[in-house]
């Protein structure tokens, strides 16, 4: 119902953008902009779903695509997930590269059997004959107040199937570049985008990023790595989406303390970079991970399963985690109280078993 | 032979089905039973003059005046919901302004013990139906999801996954049915929902286990900023009744009259043992799809200004003036009603909703989990250290 | 006005649409053009008599004889998978006996660059198609999901999940639409799919693309044991095509002439831009649902036996003869064709396929994952270990 | 497609059963008898689905219930997943207990959007004030040589999805007494039925476990309560549904090599029986999960997530799991290969770190 989305500035209502060096770039325009910049550098990108032409989508993600590529590469599909995700199967079989979109995470629900039987399964079952490039578009997760069905976390649906690869971006440059590479991705992409991000902004060059997309050293690397989004010594957070922003605060805060932590932002959740979250385990000893997805059998719950699994003779301390609680996702005005806060990230990282505690 | 325009000599509500194929000369043949009428259903057009239709009667003049002021106060629910979002008291509100005809057509043609299924635009038929206006409001409040009892007025909570409450209808439909009930479910959706595989599934089950429900799509013509020939290239969305073995029906979604007619048919046929039946009510959204949305974007305004002389009100109030049923006085008592209504909702949104974060792990399960003691403990726990 | 059972005599996939509630001097309306004809289109009788239809020409000479050639092969599959899964060569064979003439027109009116989407109970197309009958058999032998390649005869993987492959049919032909090429598709699913919500979204969305989709649904009367007036009480299956804005059409399909007529004029239709269709072929399933059925707890031997003299191969056999064109001699050349392909069946069956464990781990992506590269080397590692 | 169930013996033809005393027991034939139990007991349950009226299911679940209860109370439907779990939740609010059958564990995926936004979600979003009294039978996971879409192990998808409460049996008893349970409880609860265990016999009294299942002192007991299956000491298996015979097969293994391994038959995935578990691994300081589902983000991975955090202080050895590897379920002649096996499992305790390797 009830979408929650803005009008988008006119400032950014062209598709891509054109200008060049240093910007603020939004991490809903450096979606966009990929979006232009991948049908323009491939004619088999095809963009369809709910209300993603004339209006660009209820987060504008698809800005002017239409305008821009026209109707038959930029459509509006009647009101059915399956038989969008159905469709996109058909035509990923076929040649083109859809890149869909589903218009709230809950409303995705419909495509779960042709997600999780066909577009999971189809290159196994004919080994590998019939390849599916395509990418599902999630907006997800809460923190913007957004009414029922409109801000479920649903990523660990999608990490326990086999065959889909799962990216969760966190920072603007990410949003570009792990955009591009889930385009290019020759297996299906399940790419989710957290809402609250959608109005944060950085700073960016976008002819650099462009180049860094595009070059064949660097092409296709966010897929399956994970980054240190800030280094620290006494405890690791591990985060991804919209988390890491609420970890970056906490360690922030925590170094005010005297604790230096450090901050992994996991972006690919399929498949999963353990030698980076390892490396960094090992070395502090100690660690929590924040999602803000129920825990039970979550992400969260995977993550903390194989660190343990592989640092254990490292650990000062069993491995924590900070998740939503295990409740649907509540109502607007309750939903502070469930989202992995700083403070809450802070009382955990204190319980971790500290010799001076 | 032919399928005439006139088919819509045959249609009707009331008929027994014949196997297709069978001659005319022995009863109507599955199409003509099922088919729709080859135009919308009019009663009262919109400059108010009265459309003689041999199947469906004019209601008599105390039912439109009664429907007709609940339509004003409609119309004001729909004012003031606008309103309060605009003031920052509702996170988002979608109005049904201009569909008020079918909101209330839908609340008033159904008894105290029949249900009522409605999506999320359907507050004022909600409301209509006796349901407390603020607890109708809550979800767009943010406070809960629903904020009614569905028992009490027999009106399920809104729903939001389009089309998923068409089936719930039905299952509420066929308890009643075993148990010998004599209930009756009217399930709204609008013309985008009836892409989804839910609509399918429901009006087939519906059919199969001739289960009394009516299926009420408002087709206003847009689904966000999708028009319905986006969404369906079929000759009406009543013709896809016939596919399902009930009959369809299509009527103009402004005229309260016709509304009230054909709607109270379907549910009288429904309660007579007569099974499901879809009715396509032709009406337009005159607003955004929610506040949220820029309409600019995907239609002309001049497209929306077509709609302004075929508003439900002022043709009922021209229809009713001209009769001499609606005085001068009787609109100012309902000018007040709606004024009534309003301030309610003003009242009640103006005042903060109290807000208890415990309430988040008090409904999950009838009884908590002992995972979920922990996690309301750990809540708890923080909340008392930044009380302290 | 009333609908005539002659309602067929306007309805044909050739001819354009008008909106409906258009006066029939104006060319056919909506209902004229996509209802079905009031009764399914048999163009050879079961005693092998032809019957004339004005819209269906009757296929010629050769082409019957070829695709009669193909009924007889098709019925020989059946009848040696079955015995293979008797024999413990196979685990399940879902048989299409009885429905060969279905299977047969719909892999001979698709060119060499169509596009087929066949169920599991499609194997006999399938391999009409051209496609190597052991690795059609692979997915039922068990030694991996598909054993042959889509694109070599454009033959999509048999389908399980009911209903879902008609949305990939869409997507093929949308895509190719798209590009500009002239690529038909011929999706298959049974009646009981037509339930599903993805039957719904499937036609819709073909409608609304216009896209070149000919929907084969072999009506069998049975869904595993469900029959199908517990699947729907519509008129007929066809019928629903209406709802969708495409013309439906029901068809003997024990019938091949009729089968080949009506399909080829679909194909036709959708390939000369005049988008998609759904056609209904009336037929049954005489066997049990997979050899793990037991069809004696849901319905008598004797509603089977009503379908005996009703066989596709008997009637095509007995209308070539009587016209010659069928001699005994030809009938031996055939016979032998289909020993040729049931002993290929037996010796591919007969001899154990190779199984590589590490083909688990190589096609779930393109590259494996770290992680699937640790597990493959513990599978490998454990079997090294036993191998030892 | 081709359903793998077997005809059932003619002797089990009659829905329930009134023999009285001792007596060979099948799974399949003791959740008959509590289906038919309950409708007796209570004239509100019903049971419908595909091929579950005079088919008695494809399993035979529900052989005979149509023709004792009758057509109103035992009925199949239109073959639509959705139409099921969407006519259910309208028959559960309006006085009903329903009791629908998905045909296999990958046909239950059309209903996945009733299941988390209206099933998990309709008590919670009405405050209590609707409560949604089903059942969801899932025949699932594999071992039969079901063919692809037969044989997967969906309860990550469920357990993962608060509202839901999730049930797996791994005796004929279990089968019988959880079934009772899973009827009466007041919530929504996905019933998971594991295929390969159908078949399996143990001998029981079935008035003793009527009357325990009707004992106001146990009845309702199993949900949230995990079992002891095989007492030991040296490390502890936890495992459910269709790997407890595994585990137990493994413990009699180590046995023989003198080493006592503790099996935990977890029972109830949610709610989840912390007590149990956590007690066990306590006392023997070493886990291992197993679990048939690919592991990833799984309940396996959960379980290992809340052992190490609950039991740190006590671990010798990291928790370790044996799940199904993190690709679709294999054809029937390769999926012994992806089963977790006895072997399997007697090589990952070894790997626990015992002060003599
Ligand atoms: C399953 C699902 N998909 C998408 C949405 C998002 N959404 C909310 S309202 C809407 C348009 C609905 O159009 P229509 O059915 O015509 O009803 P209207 O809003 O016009 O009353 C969409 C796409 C949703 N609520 N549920
Ligand atoms: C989504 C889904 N639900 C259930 C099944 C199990 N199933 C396999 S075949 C079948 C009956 C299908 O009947 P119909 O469509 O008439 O095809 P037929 O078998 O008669 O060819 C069922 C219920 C399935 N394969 N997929
Ligand atoms: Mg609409
Ligand atoms: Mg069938």
């Amino acid at each position: 119902m009830t979408d929650t989305a803005v009008r988008s500035g006119s400032a950014e209502k062209a598709a891509g953008t054109t200008k060049t060096g240093l910007q603020p770039l939004t991490f809903a325009k450096a979606l966009n902009t990929a979006l232009a910049d991948a049908m323009e550098a491939d004619p088999s990108v095809i963009i369809f779903g709910e209300d993603v032409g004339p209006l660009g989508g209820v987060f504008r993600i698809t800005d002017g695509l239409t305008a821009r590529f026209g109707e038959e590469r930029c459509f509006d599909t009647p009101l059915a997930e399956s038989g969008i995700m159905g469709m996109a199967v058909g035509m990923a079989m076929n040649g083109m590269i859809p890149v869909v979109e589903m218009q709230f995470d809950a409303f995705a629900y419909p495509a779960f059997e042709q997600v999780v039987s066909h577009v999971a399964k189809m290159p196994n079952r004919t080994k590998g004959k019939v390849k599916l490039p395509l990418v599902m578009r999630i907006p997800y997760a809460g923190g913007i107040g957004g009414v029922e069905h409109h801000c479920d976390s649903s990523e660990s649906y999608y990490v326990h199937t086999p065959g889909l690869t799962v990216l969760a971006p966190a920072t603007v440059r990410d949003a570009y570049l792990m955009l591009r590479d889930a385009i290019r991705f020759p297996d299906p992409v399940v790419f989710l985008e957290p809402k609250k991000l959608y109005w944060t902004k950085e700073t960016l060059d976008l002819d650099e990023l462009r180049k860094e997309a595009d070059d064949a050293a660097t092409a296709g690397s966010t897929v399956g790595r994970a980054v240190v989004a800030r280094s620290g010594t006494d405890a690791t957070l591990i985060a991804y989406g919209p988390s890491v922003p609420t970890a970056l605060a906490a360690a922030e805060a925590a170094a005010a303390e005297g604790r230096s932590l450090e901050v992994i932002d996991v972006r690919s959740l399929v498949p999963f970079d353990d030698e980076t979250v390892t490396a960094s385990v090992r070395r502090t000893g100690r660690a929590v991970v924040i999602a803000e997805a129920p825990g039970f059998a979550s992400v969260a719950a995977e993550i903390v399963a194989r660190v343990q699994e592989r640092c254990f003779n490292s650990l000062a301390a069993p491995v924590r985690r900070v998740t939503g609680f295990d409740i649907p996702y509540p109502a607007p005005k309750l939903e502070h109280f469930f989202l992995p806060s700083v403070d809450r990230i802070l009382d955990t990282v204190d319980e971790l078993q500290w010799e001076d505690a | 032979m032919t399928i005439s325009t006139g088919n819509s000599a045959n249609n009707q509500f009331g008929e027994s089905m014949k196997p297709t194929g069978r001659s005319s000369d022995q009863g109507p043949t599955a199409e003509e039973y099922m088919l729709p009428s080859a135009q919308p259903v009019q009663l009262v057009g919109p400059s108010g003059e009265h459309i003689h239709n041999d199947r469906y009667p004019l209601p008599d003049g105390e039912a439109l005046l009664s429907a007709y002021e609940k339509l004003v106060v409609g119309r004001r629910i729909n004012d003031q919901a606008n309103a309060l979002v605009r003031q920052g008291r509702m996170a988002v509100y979608p109005s049904s302004h201009g569909q008020e005809a079918c909101q209330v057509a839908a609340a008033v043609v159904l008894e105290k013990d029949d249900w009522l299924f409605p999506t999320y635009r359907d507050t004022v038929a909600v409301i209509t139906r006796g349901v407390d206006p603020l607890g109708v409001l809550t979800l767009l409040r943010g406070d809960w999801h629903s904020g009614y009892d569905p028992y009490e007025y027999k009106t399920a909570t809104q729903a939001t996954p389009l089309a998923t409450q068409l089936l719930h209808a039905v299952g509420v439909a066929h308890a009643a049915k075993l148990r010998g009930e004599n209930t009756v479910v009217l399930a709204l959706c609008g013309d985008g929902a009836t892409s989804e595989g839910d609509f399918h599934e429901a009006l087939n089950f519906a059919a199969v286990f001739h289960v009394p429900v009516v299926f009420l799509v408002q087709n206003n013509e847009y689904a966000i900023s999708v028009p319905l020939k986006h969404q369906t290239v079929a000759p009406s969305l009543a013709h896809k009744a016939i596919g399902y073995g009930m009959p369809g029906e299509r009527v103009d979604g402004n005229d309260l009259a016709a509304m009230l007619s054909v709607l109270g048919k379907a549910v009288d046929r429904a309660r007579d043992g007569g099974g499901p039946a879809l009715v396509e009510a032709h009406t337009y959204r005159m607003q955004a799809h929610t506040n949220a949305d820029d309409p600019s974007r995907y239609r002309a305004q001049s497209d929306v200004d077509e709609w302004v002389p075929k508003d439900p009100i002022t043709r009922m109030r021209t229809y009713l003036g001209n009769l001499n049923l609606l005085t001068a006085e009787e609109e100012q008592r309902i000018a007040g009603a709606a004024e009534e209504t309003a301030s309610t909702l003003r009242d009640g949104l103006n005042s903060e909703p109290e807000i208890n974060p415990a309430d988040l792990f008090e409904y999950v399960y009838t009884e908590k989990t002992s995972q979920l003691r922990e996690q309301a403990a750990l809540l708890a726990d923080e909340l008392s250290r930044e009380g302290a």
